[in-house]
């Protein structure tokens, strides 16, 4: 079994979903984790979940990072273990400079909830290996701000490095060159804006949310080898 | 001061009334226990001229384990589990600074969930607006939509329904209703009934200002010449200190030593803590020097009646408040204790060391005097109630008349509002929006519950009792599409001024077409709420009773949804039109005129047609379900066919003319879809059930194409029926 | 009030409007920003507002008298009667 | 700067801190406030920026530097300097 910590900050909303994506579809270990903690030695992946941390105040992620359990994650994530950013979590990982780029407004400036078609830019070990380049999944997202940016030298090094792993099929919040989903430049840390963890279940009609988990497991199922 | 009026009437109270506290205190009020007595026994608070009315509604059931007169109604849905259900008006508010108005509308019933110990799991929202396409109504709708939006992503509570109207009578009087449901552990529900003499009263979450604090009457007094300014502050809302609020509480009630709670609404400290004691037969002793503050020298009057947002009032076991104090600081919240129980049923309120008020519990929370009026239909009914059909010309092109209808606001799409809606987050959303009712699981359970909420009130305007009978049915017909059980109604009654007699005639008349269909489909009413005044010098709205239901779906793997799944599926019309015209859709979009008898449900019918689709859903013999409601027969296709993207040719055999068949809004109807191979199953089970069944044709192609007699009346390509309605709220937001 | 020129960079307004809640308005942000700093070591931040700033340029002809209609805008769309106040300075290039 | 002295209003300040967008970052915002504008008429407006207006309450007393601090917040917590630039002003009582 493996273990996954599920950071839960004043205003996180999808930490008991990422819980039970973990504990019921996945079948591993989930523990939540107080944003006051400061040992997450063992974990063998940090999630930082959805939601409004500090009700989103000032810009999404702003506040939050500054909390015990984010700033440990800095170290955890330097050693190499797995960071699972997913919406608002993605928002906190680019506020700490985990993640390059911000995460602006959404361009229709309102709060958009719907399923989306995105397209596998890359496939990679930790979060993609079950996916294949250019294949088209569908995830859920519901954010307000998604609307990726950054720089264009950040935008030609991302390519470059072959950090984007996930963009829209469509234009749905205005993000540069699509992006949905992006790992750091050593890969192991990953922010992305839909929520695999809303389709890990047959029941709600999507499970396009396992590759994305499966792809996690298999790696550290290999590497425990 | 030119205004010499006795201050009891600036405050609102009548002479009969000051009488009454009089009567009731033995000596005359001092200004603070006035002002109290204001709040308490207006209307909102008190229910002055619904109570008598609301007596009337049946809210006994097997299931029904709360009724009306808590902070929400429960139901036992098994397994231990209980539901728990309210809905809330926050009109008035909404029409004076909308975004705020709806956000605190949600936050304020979100906490009428969780203090009765239930988790809160969805929210509802039902809207009425003025015609799009004027800069205040745009501003309105967009505003409202996005507070409700804001406040309940934040807090992570989907918003899985609703239902969004427009009619000119809305135009300065929107109504903002929001419904919300938990689920409790039966062993976990809390109540507001204080007990436990000694037990500390604790005050938690945010602090205490000038919010919303006693309306234009009592600021043209107190404030003097200033008034302009100091207009009663907006009440703001903090949709993250509610999140903390809910997860803290939740966790408080862990503890066992959380022995009552009750939300702070309208009215604060005055009212949750009068309810409190005058419930559980206690009294208490309050010190405002410990309630935390916000402005500078707040007055004792200020402090009781401030509508300061995101505030609970717990009692709490003796000796135990450090435990909660504790789990409330771990959440980054206050809590402070300000005052405890007695044994003598007065409320004993203190400032600086001086008692400023004492008042027995009982006449303030449940003393206000309840008004029987007389009501008078309005002289302009029968009137309004002709509708000549014969003399309205056949419109030209079929095509165009029913694309209008689709595209009209109150039919199409509502997916521009509800997009901006967490709708998914927790997990549990089965069925989201855009179907008859949204479905919603309970993890590690077999049973899910439905919900939706109902009224067409133009149908209410032509005939209240038909039209409150009609918001029961549809709303309760909606849950059966799905394949639920209508197990519960929470409903909220939106009215005009009931002195007017001919608005307390419609409000009588409402109730007693609720009640009628309550007792006729086995519905008890659980909770509720009442918004009246709701009027402009043109008038009052349209009657709006808002009826929201919930449902209990035994096996949450046998539901159903609207939309057609495969080509070559039979489509099957359950139940018989009787050529209902009046209030229609069709009739607004194509002649301009809101006029004739609305529809007439045959209750004990639809209680067979609901049966009949329940069971066919459960037996797994139908593929799809969808009852005719708005736009009529051929607005129900069309939304089967776009759902699926299927087209589909269906033939109507009828007597009437072609509009009244595709666009007559009798109830009691649904569009089932049925493997060819069911068929004849599903034709005999509706025999069985006594209802009339007919075959209106098959799933097929890329069009939706409606033939009358054999004649081809419509022909439209699917895309351009989905333009129609997914296009139509922002075509009309655009004036296009 | 400069009078009308040719299209220019010379003629064109920087308008800085400023809106702020009113002062007995709750600000939650505001206070979240607070508790955020205090618990970052800044004890002494008493209190914090967030208002909006916006800017905005606009080309200053003779026709408009830039002040009212700055007051206009400010007053009709940036800024919400009911909770916000506001106001703004003009520079003129 | 003033000495340290008692508790009092004397002994406070305020920072007024302006966080803008970065000139090239397109502001939807923004962009949405000039359409309506143009709609409503007011077409000689060119251009509009949404930024955030930050009012903070200091206390000023002399272990403090208040413009180092301001300064400080400004750049680590008010604005993300990805996307965004502050510049503040102080007004001491
Ligand atoms: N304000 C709203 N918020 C959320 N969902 C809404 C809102 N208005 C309408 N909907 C959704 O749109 C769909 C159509 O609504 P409606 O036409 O009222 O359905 P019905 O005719 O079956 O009662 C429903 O699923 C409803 O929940
Ligand atoms: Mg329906």
């Amino acid at each position: 079994m493996k273990k996954f910590g599920i950071i839960v900050l004043p205003g996180s909303n999808c930490d008991s979903d990422c819980f039970y994506a973990v504990r019921d579809y996945l079948e591993q270990d989930a523990e939540y984790v107080w944003h006051e903690e400061n040992n997450l030695d063992r974990y063998d992946v940090l999630m930082i979940p959805g939601g409004f941390s500090y009700g989103d105040y000032l810009r999404p992620g702003a506040l939050a990072r500054f909390s015990p359990a984010v700033q440990n994650l800095v170290k955890e994530a330097e050693k190499g273990k797995l960071i699972i950013g997913i919406c608002n979590g993605f928002q906190i990982l680019t506020e700490l400079g985990l993640l390059p780029g911000a995460l602006m407004r959404n361009k229709n400036l309102k709060f958009i909830c719907k399923h989306v078609t995105l397209k596998v830019e890359k496939v990679c070990a930790p979060f993609t290996s079950r996916l294949r380049v250019g294949q088209r999944i569908s995830l859920p997202i519901a954010h307000k701000d998604g609307n990726y940016y950054a720089s264009d030298a950040v935008l030609e090094e991302l390519n470059r490095n072959e950090q984007i792993l996930l963009r829209y099929d469509e234009d749905v919040n205005g993000s540069v060159q699509g992006i949905a989903a992006i790992i750091s430049k050593e890969g192991n840390v990953l922010g992305m804006m839909p929520h695999p963890e809303r389709a890990c279940d047959s029941m709600l009609g999507n499970t396009d949310g396992m590759y994305i988990f499966g792809s996690v497991l298999d790696y550290l199922t290999k590497r425990g080898q | 001061m030119e205004n010499q009026q006795s201050p009891w009437k600036i405050l609102g109270l009548t002479d009969s009334e000051y009488q009454e506290i009089i009567k009731g205190l033995g000596r005359e009020p001092n200004i603070t226990e006035l002002g109290m007595f204001s709040v308490m026994w207006s209307e909102h608070c008190a229910y002055k001229n619904s109570k008598p009315l609301l007596k009337l509604l049946p809210s006994k059931g097997p299931n029904v384990m709360q009724g009306p007169g808590e902070n929400a109604g429960v139901l036992d849905i098994g397994d231990g589990l209980a539901l728990v259900m309210k809905i809330e008006s926050h009109n008035h508010p909404s029409a004076v600074e909308p975004y705020q108005g709806a956000a605190t509308g949600v936050g304020g019933i979100v906490r009428d969930i969780f203090a009765m110990g239930a988790r809160p799991v969805v929210l509802l929202d039902s809207l009425r607006f003025g015609p799009l396409n004027t800069d205040r109504t745009n501003y309105l709708f967009e505003q409202i939509v996005a507070g409700i939006s804001d406040y309940g992503n934040c807090i992570g509570v989907p918003t899985v329904g609703g239902e969004t109207y427009f009619a000119n009578c809305y135009q300065r009087s929107p109504l903002v209703n929001a419904l919300c449901a938990g689920i409790a552990d039966i062993s976990k529900l809390q109540t507001g009934k204080a007990s436990g003499i000694g037990n500390p009263v604790l005050i938690v979450g945010a602090t205490t200002g000038r919010d919303g604090i006693g309306g234009a009457s009592f600021a043209s007094q107190e404030l003097g010449e200033n008034a302009e300014e100091k207009l009663p502050s907006v009440q703001v809302g903090d949709p993250f200190l509610e999140k903390l609020l809910i997860e803290a509480c939740l966790e408080a009630y862990e503890t066992g030593y959380v022995v009552a709670v009750q939300d702070m609404g309208a009215a604060g400290i005055t009212s949750s803590a009068s309810e409190m004691a005058s419930h559980g037969n206690v009294g208490m002793e309050l010190d405002l020097d410990k309630v935390p503050l916000r402005a500078e020298a707040m007055t004792p009057f200020e402090i009781l009646i401030s509508e300061s947002q995101e505030r609970m009032l717990l009692v709490v076991e003796k000796g135990k408040e450090d435990i909660v104090k504790q789990i409330m600081k771990k959440w980054g919240l206050r809590a402070e204790v300000m005052g405890h129980i007695t044994d003598d049923q007065m409320m004993r309120i203190y400032q600086h060391g001086h008692m400023v008020a004492e008042v027995p519990a009982h006449l303030l929370a449940d003393g206000a005097p309840q008004y029987v009026r007389e009501g008078v239909p309005p002289k302009n009914l029968e009137q309004l109630r002709v509708l000549e059909i014969p003399s309205l010309a056949l419109p030209e092109d079929f095509n165009a008349a029913f694309l209008s209808v689709l595209s009209a606001p109150n039919v199409a799409s509502k997916s521009w509002i509800y997009q901006q809606f967490d709708h998914t987050v927790r997990t549990d959303t089965v069925i989201k929006p855009g179907m008859d009712a949204a479905l919603v699981r309970i993890k590690g359970k077999k049973q899910a519950v439905a919900f939706t909420t109902d009224c067409n009130s133009i149908y209410c305007f032509l005939d209240p009792y038909e039209g409150a009978k009609d918001a029961v049915v549809e709303a309760a017909r909606n849950l059966s599409m799905v394949g639920a059980v209508p197990i519960g109604i929470t409903d909220c009654l939106n009215f005009g001024n009931p002195e007017d007699p001919v608005v307390y005639w419609q409000m009588k008349r409402c109730v007693e077409g609720i009640r009628d269909a309550c007792e006729a489909l086995n519905i008890p009413v659980i909770s509720g709420n009442v918004s009246l005044y709701n009027e402009t010098e043109n008038g009052p709205i349209y009657p709006t009773p808002v009826i929201g239901c919930a449902g209990l779906l035994e096996d949450v793997s046998l539901f159903c949804t609207n939309s057609f799944k495969d080509e070559g599926d039979i489509i099957v019309l359950l139940g018989e039109d009787k050529g209902e015209m009046g209030g229609s859709e069709y009739i607004q979009q194509q002649y301009g005129l809101v006029k004739g008898v609305p529809p007439k449900a045959d209750l004990a019918m639809e209680g067979e047609l609901q049966d009949c689709v329940r069971t066919l859903i459960k037996s797994n013999l139908i593929k799809s379900a969808h009852d005719v409601s708005d736009g009529g027969l051929a607005v129900c296709l069309a939304e089967c066919a776009m759902g699926g993207q299927k087209g589909f040719v269906a033939d109507i055999e009828t007597e009437e003319r072609s509009d009244v068949a595709l666009f007559s809004e009798s109830q009691s109807r649904c569009i089932l879809s049925v493997e060819a191979e069911a068929l004849h199953d599903v034709l005999g089970m509706a025999s069985t059930f006594n209802i009339p069944a007919h075959v209106l044709g098959s799933v097929e192609g890329k069009s939706v194409v409606i033939n009358i007699n054999g004649r081809e009346i419509i022909n439209v390509p699917l895309e351009e029926c989905m333009r129609h309605y997914d296009q139509g709220l922002l075509w009309s937001m655009n004036g296009i | 009030m400069k009078s009308h020129v040719v299209w220019g960079a010379s003629n064109m307004a920087h308008a800085n409007v400023y809106v702020t809640l009113k002062k007995d308005i709750l600000d939650p942000q505001g206070e979240a920003v607070k508790n955020a700093l205090h618990t970052l070591g800044y004890k002494n931040v008493m209190d914090v507002r967030v208002g909006k700033y916006i800017v905005l340029t606009l080309e200053n002809n003779s026709e408009n008298d830039i002040n009212a209609v700055v007051e206009e805008i400010s007053k009709k769309v940036l800024s919400n009667p009911v909770i916000e106040d506001f106001s703004f300075d003009i520079v003129e290039d």
